[in-house]
């Protein structure tokens, strides 16, 4: 058992050292969430029917894009496109489901999706084969098991039956198997993956590009992947206007563009009006299967329903919304409608419970609607959000999103005259949060100075609830990043103050539109940009640290990436100055190549639902891929595992460089042979408690110790907060050096989502004392897991060490016992608690107050836990849906016990 | 024989299942038609498709098509004479 | 016999007066020009071969282009053009002819063309029965008449044998006829006329334009038509650096570009050299087919030849020209190049004469050429210039060009830094334009003060030869003219030099490059500018004036074309006004439609040839449809019947409103009665000398009289002349105020062409005499035919009461009988003449010397007159070549027999 | 029997008339053979062509060509076997 004199002994005493060091050790009683609340019967009935339901997917809407886009060879690019968004929305079988006051979804089953082929169609090429071959053996097994609700929640994650399971995800019946491989054929040499891949090619470096990604230094390509997302809807001219209404502007526009100047506008009003052609045959055939339904149904109160979500659908089909109930109806088409037409994560609906106040208000002041009422839509709303699927390109969809699609809702913020926005109808958003709990829409609070003591209540409240919602987000460190990054473009204090989160924690600015209601302007708030959060997509800031290490090798397959970095690393400064090179180097290569496929994506498939949206484009005449949107400073950069680089960083520059405890030789050996334990990969698991010393663990157990005692991020320790910041400056600043395919600088964003799961996977042993194989730290400015001892108010100060406004975000995640914020006393020292790191300049916080025990034992028995929610690192996730990686991580974050 | 998911009173709820929009029961896609069920137009009932191989055809015989599409909204679409 | 109380005396005295009023009454006897040289034998066997070779089109070029677009959906539209046009060129089988210096062109016949669908493919869609019945019948013909020279000259005027006569000018074999079909459907919905036709319908007013068209009141539509020429090309970038060195800097471009905004010029560099290795297989294939017929050969000097043409083009495939045989060879086949990418009338060489005299002067140093290999290198040139043919839309090939390619080549001028540019070179190349007589390159003397007497008689002795170039342009006008359009674009006096006429008579642009020999810089000029005559094409003035009289119908036809312009014409001024309101209206729609058509046009099928020849196409990465170009105000609106008009303007002045002779009604009636003639489609001629009174003509007498008694330009009489000039400071300024696709001020440019003839034939007679269905008058500022009674200053100084400058050109045509200018004092008194012209700021005069009868033996006999060439407007022909209406023109143009 | 203008002597002057590049004789594209003919590559001379109607046909099946085309700088050229 022992071997090269280690006792075993010794072996449990460095497994206890890991767990120590390594994260969470749960406690004794499982404790639940304080607050439970049901939400109304017909919320839950549809929530029973969502959690019954699997991922679907289908090809009638690529089927009819595809179809239309053969037959347009030769025509304008932009009118091809419109056409056959068109034919897929009008094909669209209509359904609808038992209690839905809003109709209407991306598909034709429950939780729809559909493979958008001409993004990207190598997956089904390169599937082919194993598709073919699944189709054949999943007759064999026995069609009773898809019923099981269990791991993997409502992914289909495997073939059975009738049914292909694609990516562990998404069903699609074996009927539409083969019609999906010769659509995606069809799509070979003319997606924007191969036109862009074909193009990236051309820039110098394109073979150091290759390499990153293979070593995964970055996780994965922009322009192809998600192209749209991360950015708030605006849905002012639907609501304003009505279809005929905007179809009308674009008819005046076409008139007054046709043969002058800048003509591309001529062939954007056009499309336009072709798409919404399309979007309106959508809705009246909606109208038509209520009408349908209603000629069925015998029970009166179910066939008047039907009958007026017809008339309704019917209504909105041409002319703006009514009242609240038309509006909401509208609302919801229309995200689905930008939804249908690109791989969208974080396609945020913003600050709804503003935009639709008027509506709402107006109703309440008729009588048209109550409480009761309000909370039973926006549970429906709720629930509609929550069917929302993205099939994207795999790995996405897997290693990033975690499934989350990111519809992020906010509340608060101040209004345009800069008096605090937070209304009546936000209190009841936050309520049905509580009631009806479910991932989508995420919530948000713009935390702001101004807002009313009872509407934060009502948000710790909600927070309290524990589906890890609403998340806290600084409104004045965030109007100070859009004001700068915006400037430029025109941006001024108060349209600064309509910005809103996009996705999952991107800073994305809004513009203040004139919602004109029976002759009153209300200024309502809206998306003002495209997607904010497209360009460099996640850097692996401990690979490329490994990298200098090595001088430019990826030691796990000894492949080079980087031409030697040329230093000996004798100082602290070269290694400092190693990675700034690299990291530089993979920045520009990367802001290249991802420019090259985002043309590629504004040429091949523009934006037309969303273009629409956004103001300015129908005003200018373009689409937002010609910067028809108001503000255009939209690519960025993001990082991920921060803070394992910065503890990284400080356990050399102490072990080595200022203690001269040990060599970088001795280090690179070490880090080489995992600090003498077994990788995550062997052991299994991914957990940061459960990983194993090898046999000669106690050749290492020194040096892993001392990296382990060396000053942690998250403990207000100047140490190593000033390397936090030293990089944070660096990096803000450096990524302005960057510009976007539309000639716009770039910017920081530091949010990880789920990558740290997948790049902690391929990275070894870092200086930190962190195992190869296991998760990075998660967010941006978490402390690593476990690594924060002093509480959470020294955790607050080495997290805002450094001007949280320089960049898009930052992410802080924090786990916390049920039983510290228990009742209105806990309630109060937690709102306490987010006030201080705002008041220092936190940009973000959120929370999950649960048990970690309980989160172990879901992970034993799925079953029991299916509408278990956690927040990961900016999104709310079912656990059952949740990667192993992720789960392990969530349960070994810190949990603080008291505050 | 025809199965519920050529039936006109089918709701698909996912890939698995659905529910009879006449009945409001579960159903599976693969039971069989009942006394009540009315086909739904689709692609193998229309008489502009021809079947090629499993689940592919072609519509006007110059198009890909599959069987199982609906196409309650194609504009081309003509029922196959009931024989 | 008479009628209504006529006697035949009556009618015979109408007779004589029209023969008067209308044109030239031939003397007793026939005078053939003085000089007469034959070209060297070698020039002499290929003009020969050349007059025995029909108009030959061939399904090889198009046939490749579009099987590789078709592969290409999906391709980035600049780069699937590419690889069309690369798949064009490397396919085209080479066809080298006995004692040819210069190899190559269009295609596989000497006098080759290629339709071009990705333009316009409607003309073989309609004709599609026709071809095939055709095809049955043409067998059934007896083959041996195609040997016939005659009426048409190379056309080929008939279908006959195994050929198919297209357009009754172009033969195609038989078993080409079918794919030529298939072909062309393939382009429906996606040639660049049927996009553009699809989107011109938008624009307010469209229905208007119609109308116009119908109506003849504007000739042809610019987008899909000749997109290309009436520009200057510029050869400087092979000359300078090679196919290879270009493609070096386009992979340097490739780098510097890749992933950075304003991506079109990665795939602009990268359509360049895929374009150019298209170029490069084509060249070697010639050079690989000499080396066939070298291995054939036993003659030595032969196979010597067809040797040193293969070393000749392998060597300038890839590397810059060694000697002046290389440039010329170079020179030409980049000209081939770029006509083979677009349907393209008036590619002008430009100033080759300067481009290519470093090359012969260091031969000529060098002791490599002498003057008779210079001369038997030029004729050649002739020769080659000579076999190009455009395969162009119908109408426009036969009513707008009558079929010439208007490759206009320019002696004279100034140099960068303003001293005379006339060379030896030039002078050679006036003398090779005597000895080979050859409508092609056509010349034109650059006429300035400065140029050597030496040069000017030379360019007189040519004149004289009655080949009808050079024509004598005034180079201080057209410069004043080009510093005023370019001036915001900044052109400066210097580059204004640069100057050279594209096309007919098309001011163009230019730009000196630095062209280094050995070290020694040579600035030499090039065109600088896409198209300087696109836009709005060829409006008939007296057709417009038609309108104005009837209130906006089409008294033809009986269709309102436009709204009635609501002026009861009680006052002259009410009559200008209303041409105002209307000519404007045309124009204005005009403008708009041809703007959308050229947007399809720069989308579908941009530039890539000629885009790499022009500065700054290579510097901006970006094609002449994106402005590539250092210029780009170079969209204009033409006139035609130009003093038609404003005669009919005079009459109707002084007829009606001045001396109250007539009401309106009366000449409304006079007008719709042809002034009691039968109209020049009934006669069945278009000579104006030939019309016949109707039984009725008294009734009309008088008016016609005193219409026919109205001030005429071109007498320097101040009533008709203040007319001309109102007219044209008008339009000049008006012209103005549109604006192009790439939003540039479009300008007023006066050369009819031959339009004149077809928009005759549709207007019904003129208020001043003109007769219905004759052609108008010709050029911009010639005088109506016949009505030049005061000789040829008087003419000047009708033709100079505007300044020139604030035109395109002018064109001024005269007919002068031979024995006037016999002899070298008639050529000093002709130089004088000229110089008289251009002193008075005349901006162009161009000459017949020919004595009328022998045109009309010419038209009785063609056979005898294959050879006869004639000067139109703008252009020189041979004579059997030539539509009727315009051979029935020329013969009536006033013939000068004094000075 | 094939015509000088497949012949790979043959230079067309136009759609009527050549010269015999041995000979340099005017001759005719429908003039036969003569001893010294050596044909050119033609589709119609090539197995990957298929021919569908009067000068029209197919180039590997899919392709639309036709017979008369002169196949010599395509990549694809085979010729048939002599029979």
């Amino acid at each position: 058992m022992s071997k090269a004199g280690q006792s075993t002994d010794d072996f449990m005493e460095c497994q206890n050292e890991a767990i120590n060091y390594y994260g969470n050790k749960p406690g004794d009683k499982v404790e639940d969430r304080e607050k439970k609340q049901q939400p109304t019967q017909r919320a839950g009935k549809a929530r029973d029917l969502y959690f019954s339901a699997k991922s679907s997917t289908s090809m009638e809407f690529p089927y009819w894009y595809t179809r239309c886009w053969d037959e347009l060879d030769g025509e304008i690019p932009i009118i091809r496109r419109a056409e056959s968004l068109k034919a897929g929305f009008e094909h669209l079988t209509p359904v609808i489901y038992p209690g839905e006051l809003l109709a209407m979804g991306k598909a034709s089953y429950l939780r729809s999706s559909y493979p958008m082929p001409w993004l990207s169609e190598a997956f089904f090429m390169a599937s082919e084969d194993k598709l073919y071959k699944e189709a054949l053996e999943s007759g064999k097994l026995t069609a009773d098991t898809f019923t099981t609700v269990g791991k993997g929640g409502g992914n289909v994650t495997k073939s059975v039956g009738k049914v292909i399971s694609i990516a562990g995800k998404f069903g699609l019946r074996v009927e539409e198997m083969p019609v999906m491989l010769e659509v995606a054929k069809r799509w070979k040499n003319r997606s924007v993956d191969d036109v862009g891949h074909k193009y990236e090619q051309m820039v110098p470096g394109y073979k150091e590009k290759e390499a990153i990604m293979r070593s995964v230094i970055c996780m994965f390509d922009s322009g192809y992947t998600l192209p749209q997302g991360r950015e708030v809807v605006n849905y002012y001219y639907p609501l304003q206007y009505g279809i005929d209404g905007i179809i009308r502007m674009c008819e005046e526009g076409i008139a007054e563009v046709a043969g002058y100047p800048e003509m591309d506008r001529l062939y954007f009003y056009k499309g336009v009006v072709t798409m919404l052609q399309g979007v309106k045959s959508w809705i009246l055939n909606y109208a038509e299967e209520a009408r349908f339904l209603a000629s069925l149904e015998k029970e009166e109160k179910q066939k008047a329903e039907y009958t007026e979500m017809a008339e309704r659908l019917e209504h909105i089909s041409a002319n703006p919304p009514r009242d609240f109930h038309d509006a909401l109806q509208m609302l919801w088409i229309f995200h689905v409608a930008v939804l249908n037409e690109d791989a969208i994560s974080g396609l945020s609906p913003g600050r709804v419970g503003q935009v639709l106040y008027p509506f709402w208000k107006r109703d309440v002041d008729r009588g048209l609607i109550d409480r009761a009422k309000t909370i039973e839509l926006l549970e429906c709303m709720r629930i509609k959000f929550t069917e929302i699927d993205c099939f994207a390109s795999m790995g996405v969809v897997g290693g990033v999103l975690s499934g989350n699609t990111f519809n992020n809702l906010c509340v608060g913020g101040l209004n345009k005259d800069g008096t605090s926005a937070a209304n009546e109808l936000e209190m009841l958003i936050l309520e049905t949060g509580i009631s009806c709990e479910t991932p989508q829409p995420t919530l948000s609070v713009l935390y702001d100075e101004k807002a009313p003591e009872e509407f934060l209540l009502k948000g710790i409240e909600c927070t309290k609830a524990g589906a890890g919602y609403p998340a806290w987000v600084n409104n004045q460190v965030a109007m100070e990043f859009i004001l700068n990054n915006y400037g430029h473009e025109g941006m001024m204090m108060e349209e600064a103050r309509a910005w809103a989160i996009g996705g999952c924690l991107e800073s994305s600015p809004g513009s203040w539109m004139p919602l004109n209601l029976d002759g009153m302007i209300h200024w309502i708030p809206g998306g003002s940009a495209p997607a904010t959060s497209v360009g460099v997509h996640f850097i692996s800031l401990p690979k490329i640290l490994e990298t200098v290490i090595f001088d430019g090798v990826d030691m796990r397959t000894g492949e080079r990436i980087f031409p030697s970095h040329g230093y000996k690393l004798e100082t602290y400064e070269e290694v400092w100055q190693g990675f700034r090179d690299y990291f530089s180097r993979a920045v520009h290569v990367l802001a290249l190549t991802n420019n090259v496929q985002h043309d590629a994506w504004r040429k091949i498939s523009p934006s037309l639902v969303n273009s629409m949206l956004k103001p300015d484009c129908l005003e200018k005449g373009r689409d937002l891929g010609q910067m028809g949107a108001r503000y255009n400073t939209t690519f960025n950069i993001e990082s991920c595992g921060n803070t394992t680089l910065v503890n990284s960083l400080a356990s050399l520059k102490k072990n080595i460089y200022d203690e001269k405890n040990y060599s970088l030789e001795a280090y690179r050996k070490a880090i080489l042979d995992n600090f003498g334990y077994h990788t995550a990969q062997e052991t299994g698991s991914y957990s940061l408690v459960d990983q194993k010393p090898a046999e000669h663990f106690s050749e290492y157990r020194k040096i892993h110790r001392q990296s382990l005692d060396a000053p942690k991020f998250g403990n207000d320790d100047p140490y190593v907060d000033a390397i936090f910041k030293e990089w944070e400056d660096w990096f803000c600043e450096m990524a302005h050096n960057y510009r976007s395919l539309y000639d716009q600088p770039m910017y920081a964003c530091q949010i990880s989502v789920s990558t740290h799961g997948p790049m902690g996977a391929v990275t070894l042993a870092t200086p930190d004392g962190r195992l190869s194989g296991t998760t990075f730290s998660d967010g941006s400015v978490s402390a690593y897991p476990g690594t924060d001892k002093h509480g959470p108010y020294a955790l607050f100060s080495s997290a805002t060490c450094w001007n949280h406004s320089q960049s898009q975000n930052s992410q802080l995640n924090m786990k916390i016992h049920p039983s510290v914020v228990r009742g209105r006393e806990g309630s109060r020292k937690f709102l306490e608690l987010i006030r201080a790191y705002m008041r220092k300049g936190g940009f973000h916080v959120q929370f999950n107050i649960v048990d970690s025990r309980m989160l172990k034992q879901a992970q034993a028995d799925p079953d029991k836990f299916r509408s278990l929610l956690v927040r990961v690192a900016g999104f709310t996730q079912y656990w059952v849906e949740l990667g192993k990686q992720i789960q392990d991580e969530v349960i070994a974050r810190t949990e603080y016990e008291e505050l | 024989m025809n199965t519920c998911n050529d039936c006109k009173f089918y709701l698909p709820v996912d890939v698995f299942k659905g529910i009879c929009k006449l009945s409001k029961n579960d159903i599976l896609p693969e039971d069989n038609f009942c006394e009540k069920a009315e086909r739904i137009a689709k692609c193998k009932f229309c008489s502009k498709y021809t079947a090629e191989k499993e689940f592919l055809g072609k519509c006007m015989s110059t198009t890909l098509a599959y069987p199982d599409m609906i196409a309650a909204k194609c504009a081309d679409f003509e029922w196959i004479s009931l024989n």
